[in-house]
């Protein structure tokens, strides 16, 4: 093995979070590592969501610490995780509907400084970059239509070109393929190992089963709001832990 | 377009919808009534008159415009006022920036002479403040074993109805009446339990209701739902209004007003007054009706002492000029000002004695007995 | 080319009004309006970028009515001076305001609004000592006695234009600006945008702060024009929904929105007025033509005009028409790769 | 093999609003007990076809049969009467009733409180998250468990024809295969199934006849296996995701 | 203070609670349930208030008999004007467009009743105006006993028919997801409508409650809609139960906080309420839980 220790991109000690009496996030303490691919899967239930609302601030913990990079960021505003770098989508897909698909991803610019931030919104650079975005995920035709009036599934791709835009070095997407047709999960699965290649990391939920294990590198499951097992993509689809908790034989 | 030589246009702004609706109305029939009977009369200076009237429903803001309108618009030669202190100060300041002489009905609180207005005149006996002052001199007058010990005072925040409250209460505390309740409402309030459960708790010897009518109205229902019963119970405006006993259901026994008119008085001008409006509308006129017509015959006296009704600023400064200087007889009796326009003259007092609200101060006017204390209402 | 001409024009008709108006009640009138467009433009910059709807921002307006006044009477303090330090004390006076009332959206936002103008009524009706309580206040006029009425309605006509081209120019900067990316960004899905980064609390609390500098500004000013204030009138919903309605009706959208919209009621106000003067029906009349703007152009007079327009242009080919023969191709073009 | 058509949509061409066409002369039928799996890139027109069968949106030609009787502009309401029942694509659970509340509405047209008792029980049994979080606000619910519940509401009704709009997005294997296994039931107890499915591999072993949609058209439609093996649908719907992956695995 | 006081005024706030309890709850209906803005519901309660006062004066009879045309009148119109007004809005922009429109029906309402009745103050004369009755010392005003009354019964009724009865779950439902109701043959459109005419016949209620011992005018409605939004968010959006809680609390409240500060200032305590609940628990205090979304 290479003797360079492995850098976490996102580390949780012992992360908490109850709804009521159900305990949706049950001091978890996962890492991920930097510069990889990596699944977070578990049955419907299990906190992964919730995990995911934790770690981006859009929920805040009951109890435990989320460091990202080293630094910990645990209660920080979203926006202030999305600028340290943490980018993520929504499972229920999110998008902004009255808005055209263009202007979606031109949402996600980054910008910085008071004069930064009066700068035009559309200068030719940032529009050039959506519309490549739009183009890797195949909806470069519908820049112009309002964002409620596409399909569900192009709905989602959108989503992900959104969250691209922002340029993250950590990319966390809930269910990137759920409702998307074969064809694009191929061109997506394409798309993550690209970005992949460029240096970014990825933590990425989805059920299905035949995308996370070609992509993953490394793969954490849930049940029940903590990690029952983790390791390579091979061992875990044999893990009798996670047979029993999560694929069902 | 007004102006012409054959009449004289008259610009008047009043509240005919919103809060000072009804009074407005009251305002309105008065200076109709007034324009019809100068005209019956030969007119003004020999020309007809002819009022130009506008709703300023109301509100501060529409009634500046309103004058604005009126003087640059419509040309009118003269303005006179609309009703009610808050209305007339905004009012008045447009008419003195275009040099108008301003006479106006209902302008009575206090403030209003401290705007430093130069052409502004208040067309009845006396300002609010002083429409208690009989009143307080006859309870003061009172054996030091009757005479009440405390008292109630609720206002409305109006500067007419707390200067009529609270010009009784001053001279009552001078003269040793403790305050044992002194409350203010805004003029929105429609629910006075609170306020009459503390009146009532105070067992205070006797209530003044600074009101304008229905918060007077109400004031008195919520009183009586208490069962509170004082020696005395005195409120400004509303006990004169014609609907008050029907509104209160009868139980108006020894409710005291103040009132600068009265239909009895025995001034000549008074009496033409009465019975011209009584032919016109098949009823006596009220306070209201009462002040426009003095309005329109202060101003009528200036017009005619000058012989110019123009809206040229020096006509207009000659009638002011000569307002200052003289005295006008009315229906409400001879009136003068002071240099800020404040009457010179007194308020009478009513009350209500069996189903009927009568004078019974100053005494040579009276035309019932002051009933002290008052029976059970 | 051809809007810039329009716009010229527009301008050029604005700035000669007062020389056209044939009276000075006319003009008085007119200064009413200019007034209205300043506060509707001010009230755009929360409305219209972050689709929080506002129906109190008469306290704003009479906070800077009131402040102005009571430093010009109290203080001593230059009219002007005192216009521009009542916006700015509004202006921090709104952070913290904002921060109350932005925590909720919606439905909440509106009704929290409307409690503040309420409360806002109860305080300076209560408090006699400080604000005349329900005398009002009166504010000396600004200019000497030597500038008569008509000559001051004048000036105070060519003010209000100024601030509302000022507010106007700022609009526009922020509404093509990354911020104001972000802040429709809120106005669709508040969360999503504060996951992209977007610090969505920061920008909508500049933004009202900015707004409600502008309304004081206004306020102020009219407070000066006006020369007295009442504080039912200061602090009443009807003023501030008049705003809504006012660039509900232009569109908040666009830029001139709020313009048009301020034109076309303030406008509407006197004409009803003037119909209907004796009663109370120029209130139904207003009612209806809200009504009507909200179900049948909920975008604004603006873009109404705008797509009424497009369909006599020759049409642009559909996206989808469009997407349909790209695939077509591609997938053409695929299948001869294969065989 | 080839039974009446318990639905039928013939030449339909719908579309949204003023926009263009998205169903350009579509025509699919769905036999009694038989499963017809709907696939096809996304915003082929998927959805579309199966708000035009439930009667959301109108089409603006073409008919639509149930049991041969025309119900071509009927409204949602009619097309439930006439035994259609729908589930649609997304979340769609009322969130702020319980997970009992929105179960029980499943049987808003059911008068026959025995009958919705007795399916009531199944639906808890079937789904043990339903059963967990009896009282629970569907809101409160993961997204996977939101799906289940709407899945258990639609089977508070006995149709005639269920449109199923993607049940398995988001399920976890173990559910999905429940999911498919009730699909495979309906069609056993003689409803007419009308799937649309991503999870087009998985769908299409399940089904019996198979469609593929692109741009508002049926382009391939035959039976479920021929499809699965059939070269140009592997290449443009299946099989070029499928070896794509293949490829980074190989990586 | 004396005892005396305190009894009476706690007395006084319960009988106001109630009232403010009744005119609130049609307000959370739209709300909570809805998520349309009703800014008009203070001014339908000024107009069945009119209308009961007009009862009144023309046929002498007491006002509660007007009930019986007002309560169906005003379901009616609820109904009406979903169907034909609010259902025409996009749902994207329902609250803020329904802001708008229901201000235009206040405006048109205040209007119509200004020009019909003028703006003069109406008060309901009625041979108990006055009359209370005694507990331990301090009074109660059987007007006020009335409106309470009225309150309570309607409240309850309205409370069971949401709750209760599967006409209040295909509402709930409508409004949560129409496009899913309509596919369980909920008809989505009629149930929407008379939610909205049930939320106007607790107008017609609340406003003759209301008459029977206050003075009206046109311009009344604005008094009134913002403590009424206040005590809704207060109580929780939506939330019946928490509306009425919230009422009966600021109605004491209130009542107490007149004895030291005086009427204008004690009104402040809906609003210095509001803004509490806001920074604390911005779902209000008794349900609603999700009331930031609105
Ligand atoms: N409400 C709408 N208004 C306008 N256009 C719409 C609307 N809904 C869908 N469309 C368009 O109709 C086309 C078909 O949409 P549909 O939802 O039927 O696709 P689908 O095949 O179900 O796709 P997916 O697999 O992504 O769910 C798409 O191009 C979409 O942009
Ligand atoms: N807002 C909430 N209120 C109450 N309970 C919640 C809330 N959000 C999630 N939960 C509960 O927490 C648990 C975990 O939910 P979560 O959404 O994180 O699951 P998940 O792993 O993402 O599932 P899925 O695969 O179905 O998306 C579930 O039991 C859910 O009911
Ligand atoms: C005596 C009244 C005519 C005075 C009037 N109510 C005012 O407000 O000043
Ligand atoms: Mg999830
Ligand atoms: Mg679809």
């Amino acid at each position: 093995m290479s003797s360079t220790p492995i850098k976490h991109s996102l580390e949780t000690e012992k992360l908490t979070k109850s709804f009521g009496g159900v305990r949706a996030v049950d001091e978890a303490t996962v890492s991920f590592q930097e510069g990889r691919i990596n699944a977070l899967i578990g049955p419907n239930g299990s906190g992964k969501t919730t995990f995911f609302n934790c770690v981006t601030g859009m929920i805040r913990p009951d109890s435990g610490t989320v460091t990202y990079r080293g630094r910990d960021v645990t209660g920080h505003a979203p926006h202030r995780i999305a600028r340290a770098g943490l980018g993520r989508s929504f499972q229920l897909c999110r998008i902004f509907p009255r808005m055209t698909v263009l202007d979606n991803v031109l949402a996600g610019v980054r910008s910085a400084g008071v004069v930064h931030r009066l700068r035009g919104a559309h200068n030719p650079d940032d529009i050039a970059r959506a519309r490549e975005l739009l183009a890797r995920v195949g909806i470069e035709h519908l820049e112009r239509s309002e964002a409620r009036d596409i399909s569900y599934g192009q709905q989602k791709l959108l989503e992900l070109a959104g969250v691209l835009m922002a340029e993250p070095d950590t990319i966390m997407l809930d269910e990137p393929a759920g409702g998307v047709n074969p064809a694009l999960i191929g061109r997506i699965a394409t798309l993550v190992r690209e970005l992949n290649a460029e240096g970014r990391t990825f933590i990425i939920v989805e059920h299905n089963m035949e995308l996370v294990m070609s992509l993953s590198h490394h793969v954490v499951v849930f049940d029940r709001g903590r990690p029952i097992a983790s390791g390579a993509p091979a061992d875990m689809q044999n893990d009798p832990r996670v047979l029993e908790a999560y694929l069902g034989v | 377009e007004g102006g012409g030589d054959d009449e004289i246009v008259i610009g008047i702004s009043l509240p005919l919808t919103g809060d000072f609706s009804e009074p407005g109305k009251g305002i309105q029939r008065g200076y109709e009534a007034w324009a019809e009977y100068v005209n019956a009369n030969g007119g003004l200076l020999g020309r007809d008159v002819r009022l130009e009237m506008l709703d300023d429903q109301s509100s501060a803001e529409r009634v500046a415009a309103d004058y604005e309108k009126l003087i640059n618009q419509e040309q009118v030669d003269l303005v006179v006022g609309p009703f009610s202190t808050r209305l007339v100060i905004p009012a008045a300041q447009v008419a003195q920036d275009y040099g108008y002489l301003f006479v106006e009905p209902a302008g009575a609180a206090p403030e209003v002479f401290e705007e430093g207005f130069e052409n502004l005149f208040y067309a009845a006996p006396a300002v609010a403040n002083d429409h208690y002052k009989l009143l307080a001199e006859h309870i003061l007058a009172m054996p030091e074993s009757q005479r009440p010990k405390t008292a109630a005072y609720a206002s409305m925040d109006d500067p007419f109805a707390q200067g009529t409250a609270y010009g009784l209460k001053d001279a009552l505390e001078e003269g040793g009446v403790k305050t044992v309740v002194d409350e203010v409402y805004p003029p929105n309030t429609t629910d006075f339990s609170s306020i009459a459960a503390k009146i009532a708790d105070s067992k205070a010897d006797i209530v003044v209701g600074g009101s304008q009518y229905q918060d007077g109205v109400n004031l008195i229902v919520a009183l009586q739902q208490l069962s509170y019963q004082p020696k005395l119970a005195a409120f400004s405006t509303a006990p004169t209004e014609t609907e008050f006993a029907e509104a209160i259901g009868d139980k108006t026994q020894g409710i005291i007003a103040p009132t600068g008119y009265t239909t009895k008085a025995d001034y000549p001008e008074n009496q033409e007054f009465v019975k011209f409006y009584e032919e016109k509308h098949g009823e006596a006129p009220g306070e209201d009706e009462a002040n426009a017509w003095t309005t329109g015959q202060v101003v009528a006296a200036a017009v005619e002492a000058v012989e110019c009704a123009e809206p040229d600023p020096d006509c207009q400064a000659e009638l002011i000029d000569w307002l200052r200087e003289n005295e006008v007889d009315t229906v409400v009796g001879p009136l003068s000002w002071d240099a800020q326009g404040r009457p010179q003259s007194a308020h009478m007092i009513q009350q209500w004695v069996d189903g009927e609200i009568k004078i019974v101060l100053p005494e040579d006017q009276s035309e019932a007995e002051f009933v002290y204390p008052k029976p059970a209402w | 080319m051809i809007k810039l001409v329009v716009a010229a024009v527009v301008l050029a008709l604005v700035l000669a009004f007062p020389a056209l108006a044939p009276d000075p009640f006319v003009l008085s009138v007119g200064v009413v309006i200019a007034s209205y467009a300043a506060l509707a433009v001010a009230w755009n910059f929360v409305g219209g970028l972050t689709g929080y709807i506002s129906l109190g921002h008469a306290a704003y307006s009479g906070l800077g009515g009131y402040g102005t006044a009571l430093l010009v009477t109290e203080a001593g303090v230059n009219p002007w001076l005192s216009m521009v330090v009542a916006a700015v004390l509004v202006g921090v006076a709104a952070v913290p305001i904002g921060i109350a009332s932005l925590r909720v959206r919606g439905a909440s936002f509106v009704i929290v609004s409307i409690a503040l103008v309420l409360i806002l009524l109860l305080v300076a009706q209560s408090w006699a000592g400080v604000t005349g309580g329900s005398n009002g206040l009166r504010v000396p006029r600004p200019f000497g006695t030597d500038v008569l009425r008509p000559e001051q309605h004048e000036r105070f006509f060519y003010l209000f234009v100024g601030l509302t081209l000022v507010a106007l120019a700022l609009w526009w900067v922020i509404d093509r600006s990354r911020l104001g990316t972000g802040l429709k960004a809120i106005r669709e899905d508040e969360d999503k945008a504060q996951a992209l980064g977007v610090p969505t609390f920061t920008y909508k609390l500049v933004v009202f702060v900015v707004s409600a500098f502008f309304t004081a500004m206004a306020g102020g000013m009219y407070a000066l024009w006006f020369g007295s204030l009442d504080p039912i009138f200061q602090f009443s919903i009807l003023t501030g929904s008049y705003l809504v309605l006012m660039s509900l009706l232009g569109g908040v959208r666009s830029l001139l929105g709020p313009v048009v919209g301020a034109v076309i009621v303030g406008y509407a106000v006197e004409f009803f007025k003037n119909q209907y003067g004796d009663t109370q029906l120029h209130l139904v009349a207003l009612g209806l033509l809200l009504a009507l703007v909200v179900l049948f152009m909920p975008d604004g007079v603006i873009p109404w005009l705008t797509s009424q327009l497009d369909r006599f242009r020759p049409s642009s080919t559909s996206i989808r028409e469009v997407d349909a023969a790209q695939l077509a191709e591609e997938r053409k073009a695929l299948e001869e790769a294969k065989s | 093999m080839v039974s009446e058509p318990l639905l039928e949509l013939r030449d339909i061409e719908a579309g949204y609003g003023r926009a263009a066409l998205v169903l350009r002369g579509l025509t699919v039928t769905v036999p009694a007990g038989q499963i017809v799996c709907l696939v096809g890139p996304n915003g082929a027109g998927k959805s579309t076809v199966l708000k035009v069968a439930s009667g959301m949106l109108t089409p603006r030609s073409g008919t639509i049969t149930v049991d041969g009787v025309d119900v071509t502009r009927n409204g949602p309401q009619q097309m439930l009467r006439a035994g259609m029942a729908h589930v649609l694509q997304g979340h769609s659970v009322f969130k702020e009733m319980t997970v009992a509340e929105n179960v029980g509405l499943g049987a808003y047209t059911v008068r026959d409180q025995a009958a919705v008792a007795e399916r009531t029980d199944f639906v808890k049994t079937l789904f043990p998250v339903v059963a967990e979080r009896w009282h629970t606000l569907a809101g409160a619910l993961s997204g996977g468990q939101q799906k289940q519940v709407e899945f258990a509401r639609s089977l508070m009704v006995s149709p005639k024809v269920v449109l199923l709009d993607e049940p398995s997005m988001g399920l976890d294997p173990k559910t999905t295969a429940t999911v498919f296994e009730q699909v495979v039931r309906m069609r056993d107890a003689g409803l007419a199934v009308l799937l649309v499915e991503q999870n087009a591999r998985r769908a299409l072993e399940s089904a019996d006849l198979g469609c593929v949609l692109d741009l508002g058209k049926v382009h391939i439609a035959g039976p479920a296996a021929d499809l699965l093996a059939d070269p140009r649908m592997a290449e443009l719907y299946l099989g070029g995701a499928a070896s794509r992956l293949e490829e980074g695995k190989a990586r | 203070m004396s005892s005396a006081l305190l009894l009476q005024s706690l007395i006084l706030g319960l009988l106001l609670g109630g009232l403010y309890a009744l005119l609130a709850a049609g307000l959370t209906l739209y709300f909570g349930v809805m998520r349309v803005v009703m800014i008009a519901h203070s001014a339908f309660l000024i107009l069945a208030a009119y209308l009961a006062w007009f009862f009144t004066t023309q046929t002498g009879l007491d006002p509660l008999l007007s009930l019986i045309i007002t309560v169906p009148l005003f379901f009616a119109a609820g109904y009406g004007m979903q169907r034909a007004l609010l259902s025409r809005l996009r749902p994207a922009t329902l609250t803020m467009m329904s802001v708008l429109l229901t201000f235009a029906i206040a405006l048109v309402i205040e209007g119509g009743l200004g020009y019909l009745f003028s703006g003069t103050q109406r008060r309901i004369q009625l041979g108990y105006s006055s009359a209370s009755l005694e507990l331990w010392g301090a009074r109660i005003a059987v007007v006020k006993l009335v409106a309470f009354g009225l309150a309570a019964v309607s409240l309850l009724a309205l409370y069971l028919l949401l709750k209760k009865t599967r006409f209040g779950q295909a509402l709930r439902a409508t409004i949560q997801h129409r496009e899913a109701a309509q596919l369980l043959g909920i008809d989505t459109d009629r149930i929407a409508g008379f939610g909205f005419g049930l939320g106007l016949a607790t107008a017609a209620v609340g406003g003759t409650a209301l008459a029977l011992d206050a003075t009206i005018y046109p311009s009344l409605h604005w008094h009134w809609i913002g403590p009424l939004m206040a005590i809704i968010v207060i109580g929780g959006l939506g939330s019946i139960p928490g509306a009425a809680i919230a009422a009966m609390l600021l109605g004491v409240t209130q009542a107490l906080l007149q004895i030291p500060m005086g009427t204008t200032w004690a009104q402040t305590v809906f609003y210095l309420a509001l803004f509490a609940t806001l920074m604390f628990r911005p779902q209000g205090f008794f349900g609603g839980r999700l009331a930031q979304r609105f």
